[in-house]
């Protein structure tokens, strides 16, 4: 009743605020208000955008530092740096117009300059950015990484100190989504030099060029503050005067704190979100991420079709993503997410999607148990089960484990959860006979999610080999790369000629419950790439 | 002197003899020290009843065996998921299937229609698995990986005691640096780092345990066996040419065996808390094995919402520790001489 | 006649333990006199000590007193608070105890030790209290005191250790010293130090003693009176003289037996062990290890009879029905010296 | 004295130093790599990036390096924190961490020694009875238990103090209580038993036999001499509180080492696990060795007796 009651009136303020805003006269009297305090469930490990890694970082990145373009709604281009942009007819060549008040905190200016130094800086092997994979199609990027090219070869100049030309080495369909990502974000040379080891390692060792300003961050601690930055271009159009982070990794803790007014958000447990699955202000961020069995192909039982698609069909998704996920997962329909990319109004997930890899049917997976087992001639078999140690990961392999065994006469599984770099390494190695693993996009195209799966792929872990899948994914980039429908159609029927084949078997498309204050608003949150953007908003009240 | 007493003339014969050793007796009753502790032992109320509450926890933990095995802990049943606990003819709010939400009692049974004759003694976890099942079996596992764990506590840890004190000079004092070496990490970032190098599972969480825990009972058994050496009948056994295993076994031990079981006591708990806090960070027990650590982090998680599936393992937990603590306290009374009156 | 200051009546005492009640103390009665010295003898158990620490008040918590009286100045002790007995303590009645290793404590240094009950009782401010320890600790004769008063317990030998305990009672000046065996842990050379050093202060500071002790032999020179305990009762009691050379309790005998004479070579121990407290034989508790015993013994419990004036003993032996038994030969030798004496007394009166 | 004592400092290097040796093979023993997206990497780059971290060197050049830079406290560089020094992680959250250690501690021996020097002059009554049945259930609760209720009733229902976070002093006092408990149960145990032991010696006897009123027989005489032994539990309650600390400082969300280290289990950052042991070990050492030398200083009988072996 309350929460009712207090709803409808937060409503009605934020209407009147949002006209207030729209007038564009009058926001000092709620700026005094315009604090944001939001949860982090993790430290935030460097501000170094070559040698970030992490979600927490790409976030604060994103808030504090400004590329050619911001991430809107939806993942929409927004104005950034960049105020015009030319693609050559081939679309081998950017040409960007860069604006001219753009400043860095140490009073520079932000120039083209800025972002060919960043790019050096990040493809050149000796930075050892774990993220400069993203620049392949670049200009002599890759060879540059493998060491083979100097790293001034690079497909990037700046003409003057406000044009800058990208040259690439294929066409990239997504390039423009890929300039938000905060690895393609300018830096500024003098203070890369003059912090040297400590660039990026405290606020104090770090500039800034985006809404906002990192403060109160001493490298290691568990809070720190994003403050208006007032020299930033659009400053007029950023309403919140701060934004309190606050590392809370029990959720238990968070929600305590969410409860007493301390956090106006926290991320949620499963069961958390199950028992507030009620609350008007729980916000479901659906992901960009699915989480899938992984065969070890190179071990013979799971080399074997009909035993995968018996463990597939064995699996009861719609109960795991309701009933113990319960946090607004869904089932995965295919590899790629759901929402991630349309052609045509369709979603390529509804494009791709193959029924029967996610469907339930128990008869018929006994049925294919049994042959399977037959052909490889044993009458019961041993599952080495792998995944991760969070508790949703726990929660997937315990219920997997029960599917399996209960429905599968002579399955017997084994479960190993282990920390998340050592299942990385456990996955490389092939220490594993299944892995429950996820994927999320890095940017919001299909093929962020099925280059995995192509037999040259290092992550291609479980070994899974076709070569009409590799072909159709190499004519997505080279032949048809410039033909929308024909590259979709390639990528839809790689899917499913994956999904067809078990080669993997998607289990849930992932979604965070969070709680959120209904008097925050406008906060964007995108599912691939990085998460959050701060830039529009603000409270109501 | 003035006689108030009636005399008889045979008052003043001597005694007969006879009677005279009868009154030698000595009116006690005359107890071995076993005997004595276990009667001290009785006498501590809360000593004895946690030794029964133990003996009972123990029954119930290892005859369950043949009711909850393996399977009946993987099977999942996700629409039970999370109901409160409800057992048939009790009607107080808690135990009769509802389960406080915002402020008020709700039936969790009618809401996810779950048919009126299912009950669940202690409610389910989130996956539908009977919590009062997964209780007993997390104290199985808790009570297995602490009598295992201070198994080899024990022998490591008395033979290394009784070698360091019995062999002296040089050996010992190399002995004690090593134990000094080794007490010299906490115990439980001792655990930990094994733990991280060992497949996790309940045989590296017992090895790990033990490695690191029987430094304390090994010093008391090398205090108490230098002490023990200069006494005379371990004098008399050497002089006589018995075999130093053999004193070892013959006399070391059964004197060393009060402290032995009273330390013993004492580190069934701290494993027990060593499980309980390894689970809790996430390094325990893996699924589907489950134990009382696994329980507690679980439902720590859910504990705004659930709190009954936290305050049940808990509370077995704590009762576990309880027992055990007050045992070894009565046991220490009842064994140590100097309390003996 | 002296001054009575201390008069003990029927006392009781038992002891609660897991077995029953403990009967340590059974309707015991003796007095003291100023300046005197009683001593109280007997086996280990025989409750001695008991007797002393409820005159001190300091009976353990277990222990209830069941009847009696202990007078002193006309108040009965037994009768006093805890708040009361804390202002007798220490400065009218002062005790030594037994093991000087323990009892004092280890982590303070002996002048304060010594100083403490000046600045209870006499409410004296630290440094005069310090400066009387001062001259205590060179009247109990500690070599270079101005030193060792700063010292801790560990660092003194045992027979120092002593002086000092009595040091500490003695500093109030008590009209009564209780010392409950206070050579026992000494050796031989220093226990005697110890008395001279006793008797020395007795006549300095004009207290009264009660010394408890199970070594007849310490007695000789040190008591005026002499008590002899068996199984929670006094069973003789006479001066110095008449117990050691006119001796009638059969327990007497046996004592005074079993200790070294110049003239006897021959130790004879006392047969058996002392009665289990808990369920006291009826009669004379030590019939059962007496060779003297009659049938009435064991049926009921001799009245104390008199011997003479001072000295009286309880023992059926001394009924005008009872046989006359032949004591042992030390004992007829003693009791023919006591005769030449007495008469010798007579002749010099 | 001092020969002792450099004595002792020999075999606490000693230690130290093989402790640092086996944490570091054990370290080496551990599947996994530093790198959270070594699949996306070039060849180039991994060995770049092993070069960086030293990890292509053969392991017994690893294991030099690493000591001798151990020497100049340079622990190397978190896995975790691209380019954050070990040493910085750590010196910048070992102040939260010894701030609640330490008032746990005090917390914990302060009113452990009330509850149980009470239990003790009252000994077999009903109070020595509630005084023992509080301070088994002190140490039967698991912390971690006890902290999420605190947290929960205290915090969030009755809004004494706040939820988590690291601010004031109030913000200190329920991670504190949940830490202190364990040593607070251990003391007021401890305590008792001693003053138990204590009050029935012979000099307990002759101080009553002087007079002495009972308050002035306790403070004076029985707490004094059962504080001292008390002395040699401050090791044992150091590690207690350092290993406490993994998950309360995770349950209040306080800036520590104890948060640090659990993260750095699982993140495989062992640089900062090897760091954070050594710490630990090195801070055990030191307080041993230290209570070792008030335990001569405040005993008599052991500073006076010398060598204090």
């Amino acid at each position: 009743m309350k929460i009712n009651k207090f709803a409808k009136l937060g409503t009605v303020v934020a209407l009147s605020s949002v006209f207030l805003v729209a007038c564009g006269s009058k926001s000092s009297s709620t700026a005094s208000k315009q604090v944001l305090n939001w949860n982090e469930s993790a430290e935030l490990p460097t501000m170094d955008l070559s040698t970030a890694t992490d979600v927490v970082s790409f976030d604060t990145l994103n808030n504090t530092n400004e590329g050619l373009y911001r991430l809107g709604k939806d993942s929409k281009i927004e104005p950034g740096i960049a105020t015009k942009t030319q693609v050559s007819n081939d679309g081998m060549k950017y040409t960007f117009t860069l604006r001219k008040n753009s400043k860095w905190s140490n009073g520079q200016k932000v120039t083209a300059k800025d972002f060919v130094y960043s790019w050096q800086r990040t493809v050149n092997p000796k930075t050892s950015s774990q993220y400069a994979y993203l620049f392949s199609g670049i200009a002599n990027a890759d060879d540059i990484m493998n060491g083979k090219k100097a790293v001034s070869t690079l497909g990037i100049k700046a003409e003057g100190n406000y044009k800058l030309v990208v040259t690439l080495d294929k066409k990239l369909p997504y390039f423009k989504l890929l300039m938000g990502f905060p690895v393609f974000f300018p830096q500024n040379e003098k203070a890369v030099k003059e912090y040297g080891s400590k660039y990026g390692t405290a606020s104090k060792y770090m500039v800034y060029n985006g809404p906002f300003e990192l403060t109160k961050w001493t490298g290691s601690n568990l809070s720190w503050t994003l403050k208006k930055n007032s020299d930033y271009w659009d400053k007029k159009n950023v309403k919140l005067s701060a934004i309190n982070f606050k590392v809370n990794k029990s959720t238990t803790t968070s929600y305590n704190l969410y409860q007493s007014g301390k956090l106006d958000e926290t991320n949620l447990s499963a069961e958390q979100a199950k028992q507030l699955s009620n609350s008007k202000q729980l916000v479901t961020r659906k992901g960009a991420s699915t989480f899938y069995l992984q065969y070890n192909q190179t071990k013979k039982e799971y080399q074997n079709a009909n035993i995968r698609k018996a463990i597939s069909l064995v699996i009861d998704r719609k109960q795991f993503v309701n009933k113990v996920l319960g946090d607004g997962s869904t089932v995965a329909k295919g590899l790629a997410s759901t929402g991630l990319a349309k052609l045509n109004g369709t979603d390529f997930a509804d494009a791709a999607s193959v029924k029967s890899a996610v469907a339930t049917n128990r008869a018929e997976a006994k049925k294919l148990w049994a042959k399977g087992l037959k052909e490889l001639g044993v009458t019961s078999l041993d599952i080495q089960l792998l995944s991760d140690d969070t508790d949703k990961a726990k929660d997937s392999t315990a219920f997997v484990q029960s599917q399996i065994e209960e429905n599968l006469s002579g399955a017997k599984v084994s479960v190993s959860n282990v920390p998340f770099k050592t299942r990385l390494a456990r996955s490389v190695s092939g220490d594993f006979g299944i892995v429950i693993s996820g994927w999320g996009a890095d940017f919001s195209d299909p093929i962020s999610f099925l280059d995995l799966f192509t037999s040259d792929n290092s992550q291609n872990n479980g070994k899974w080999k076709n070569t009409e899948y590799d072909k159709l994914i190499e004519a997505s980039k080279t032949t048809d790369a410039a033909n929308t429908t024909k590259r979709w159609n390639d990528l839809v029927k790689a899917q499913k000629i994956l999904l067809n084949d078990q080669g993997i078997s998607p289990l849930y498309q992932q979604a965070t419950a969070t709680l959120v204050k209904s008097k925050v608003k406008g906060v964007i949150y995108n599912a691939a790439g990085v998460n959050y953007n701060f830039k529009d908003t603000y409270i109501a009240k | 002197m003035e006689e108030k007493i009636k005399l008889n003339p045979d008052s003043f014969e001597a005694l007969p003899k006879a009677e005279e050793l009868d009154n030698e007796k000595i009116a006690a009753p005359s107890l071995t020290f076993v005997q004595d502790a276990w009667r001290r032992l009785k006498m501590n109320k809360g000593a004895f009843i946690s030794l029964w509450i133990i003996v009972l926890m123990l029954i119930v933990a290892f005859g369950s065996s043949f009711f909850i095995d393996h399977d009946s802990l993987v099977k999942s049943a996700p629409n039970y998921a999370n109901l409160p606990a409800k057992i048939p003819g009790v009607p107080i709010n808690g135990f009769n299937g509802k389960l406080k939400v915002a402020g008020e009692w709700v039936d969790e049974y009618k809401q996810n229609n779950i048919s009126s004759d299912k009950y669940f003694v202690l409610g389910t976890d989130y996956l539908g698995r009977s919590l009062a099942e997964r209780i007993i079996y997390g104290t199985k596992v808790s009570l297995i990986v602490a009598l295992v764990a201070t198994f080899f506590d024990l022998t490591i840890g008395v033979a290394y005691g009784i070698i360091s004190g019995w062999k002296g000079g040089r050996v010992d004092n190399v002995m004690q640096r090593i134990i000094e070496i080794i007490s010299s990490v906490p115990s439980l970032v001792i655990v930990v780092l094994m733990l991280l190098v060992l497949k996790p599972g309940m045989t590296s969480i017992i090895a790990a345990i033990a490695i690191s825990s029987w430094t304390t009972m090994a010093r008391m058994i090398r205090a108490e066996t230098l002490q023990l050496k200069s006494q005379e009948y371990v004098l008399a056994a050497r002089s006589l040419g018995e075999s130093a295993p053999k004193i070892a076994w013959k006399h070391l031990v059964p004197n060393l065996s009060s402290i032995i079981i009273i330390q013993t006591m004492y580190t069934i708990p701290t494993a027990i808390f060593f499980e309980a806090f390894l689970s809790f960070i996430g390094i325990g027990i893996s699924a589907p094995e489950t134990s009382l650590g696994v329980l507690l982090n679980d439902g720590q998680k859910n504990f705004q919402f659930l709190p009954y599936q936290m305050w049940y393992p808990a509370i077995v937990l704590c009762v576990l520790m309880i027992a055990f603590n007050l045992l070894g306290d009565g046991l220490r009374d009842a064994f140590d001489p100097k309390t003996r009156r | 006649m002296a001054e009575r200051i201390l008069d003990v009546k029927n006392l009781e005492i038992n002891f609660h333990t897991y077995a029953g009640d403990v009967k340590a103390i059974r309707d015991v009665s003796f007095h003291l006199d100023k300046g005197e010295t009683l001593a109280i003898v007997g086996e280990s158990g025989s409750g001695k000590s008991v007797t002393t620490k409820s005159l001190m008040g300091l009976l353990a918590n277990n222990a209830e007193v069941v009847g009696g009286s202990v007078m002193y100045h006309g108040q009965d002790i037994l009768k006093k608070s805890e708040k009361e007995m804390q202002n007798i303590r220490g400065k009218d009645i002062a005790m030594i105890f037994q093991d000087p290793m323990t009892s004092l404590d280890p982590t303070m240094k002996i002048g304060q030790q010594i100083a403490e009950p000046l600045m209870k009782h006499k409410k004296m401010e630290k440094k005069k209290a310090w400066a009387q320890a001062l001259d205590i600790l060179k009247l109990v004769g500690i070599v270079d005191p101005e030193k060792r008063i700063n010292e801790y317990p560990h660092q003194f030998s045992g027979g120092m250790r002593q002086r000092i305990v009595i040091a500490i009672a003695l500093v109030c000046y008590p009209e009564i010293l209780i010392a409950d065996e206070p050579t026992t842990a000494l050796d031989v050379t220093i226990q005697a130090q110890i008395l001279d050093l006793m008797k020395e202060l007795q006549s300095k500071i004009e207290t009264s003693i009660i010394f408890i002790t199970h070594d007849l032999g310490v007695v000789a020179g040190m008591a005026n009176r002499v008590a002899v305990m068996y199984a929670g009762k006094i069973v003789e009691y006479g001066t110095v003289d008449e117990i050691f050379y006119n001796p009638q309790h059969p327990y007497t005998w046996g004592l005074l037996n079993s200790m070294p004479t110049l003239s006897s070579t021959l130790l004879e121990a006392i047969p058996g062990t002392p009665p289990d407290l808990l369920d006291p034989p009826k009669g004379d508790a030590f019939a059962a290890r007496s060779t003297y015993a009659m049938k009435i013994d064991v049926e009921q419990e001799p009245p104390f009879f008199k011997v003479s004036d001072t000295h009286y003993a309880a023992t059926w032996l001394l009924h005008p029905d009872a046989p006359k038994v032949t004591p042992p030969t030390e004992i007829i030798r003693r009791q023919k010296l006591f005769a030449e004496m007495s008469v010798n007394k007579s002749v010099k009166a | 004295m001092r020969k002792y004592l450099l004595k002792r400092v020999f075999y606490m290097v000693l230690t130290l130093f093989l402790v640092a040796t086996i944490t570091f093979f054990l370290m080496k023993l551990m599947p996994g790599t530093p790198y959270s997206n070594q699949e996306k990497m070039t060849p180039q780059q991994i060995q770049i990036m092993n070069e960086q971290y030293g990890l292509n060197k053969p392991i017994w050049l690893q294991y030099l390096i690493y000591l001798g830079g151990m020497l100049h406290g340079d622990l190397g560089t978190s896995f975790q924190y691209s380019n954050q020094p070990v040493s910085y992680l750590i010196s910048s959250r070992i102040g939260a961490s010894a701030q609640l250690g330490l008032q746990a501690m005090i917390f914990g021996v302060v009113i452990g020694i009330i509850i149980g020097s009470f239990a003790a002059i009252n000994r077999n009554t009903w109070i020595d009875t509630l005084c023992t049945i509080l301070s088994i259930i002190g140490k039967s609760v698991p912390n971690f238990v006890l902290a999420v209720l605190l947290q929960f009733y205290i915090a969030l229902k009755l809004g004494w103090f706040p939820i988590a976070d690291w601010g004031g002093f109030s913000y200190t006092v329920l991670p504190t209580i949940a830490l202190g408990v364990g040593p607070l149960a251990e003391t007021a145990r401890f305590i008792r038993t001693g003053m138990v032991d204590v009050l029935n010696s012979d000099y307990i006897e002759l101080a009553r036999a002087k007079g002495l009123t009972k308050f002035g027989i306790v403070y004076h005489h029985a707490l004094r001499n059962s504080l001292i032994p008390l002395v040699t539990l401050i090791g044992p309650y150091t590690v207690a509180l350092m290993t406490g600390s993994m998950v309360i400082e995770n349950i209040f969300s306080i800036p520590g080492i104890g948060e640090q280290f659990v993260k750095s289990i699982t993140t495989n950052d062992y640089p900062t696990i090897m760091g954070v042991t050594m710490l630990f070990s090195a801070g055990l050492v030191v307080v041993i060795l230290l209570t070792d030398i008030v335990y001569g200083i405040i005993d008599p009988r052991i500073r006076l007796s010398g060598n204090g072996d």
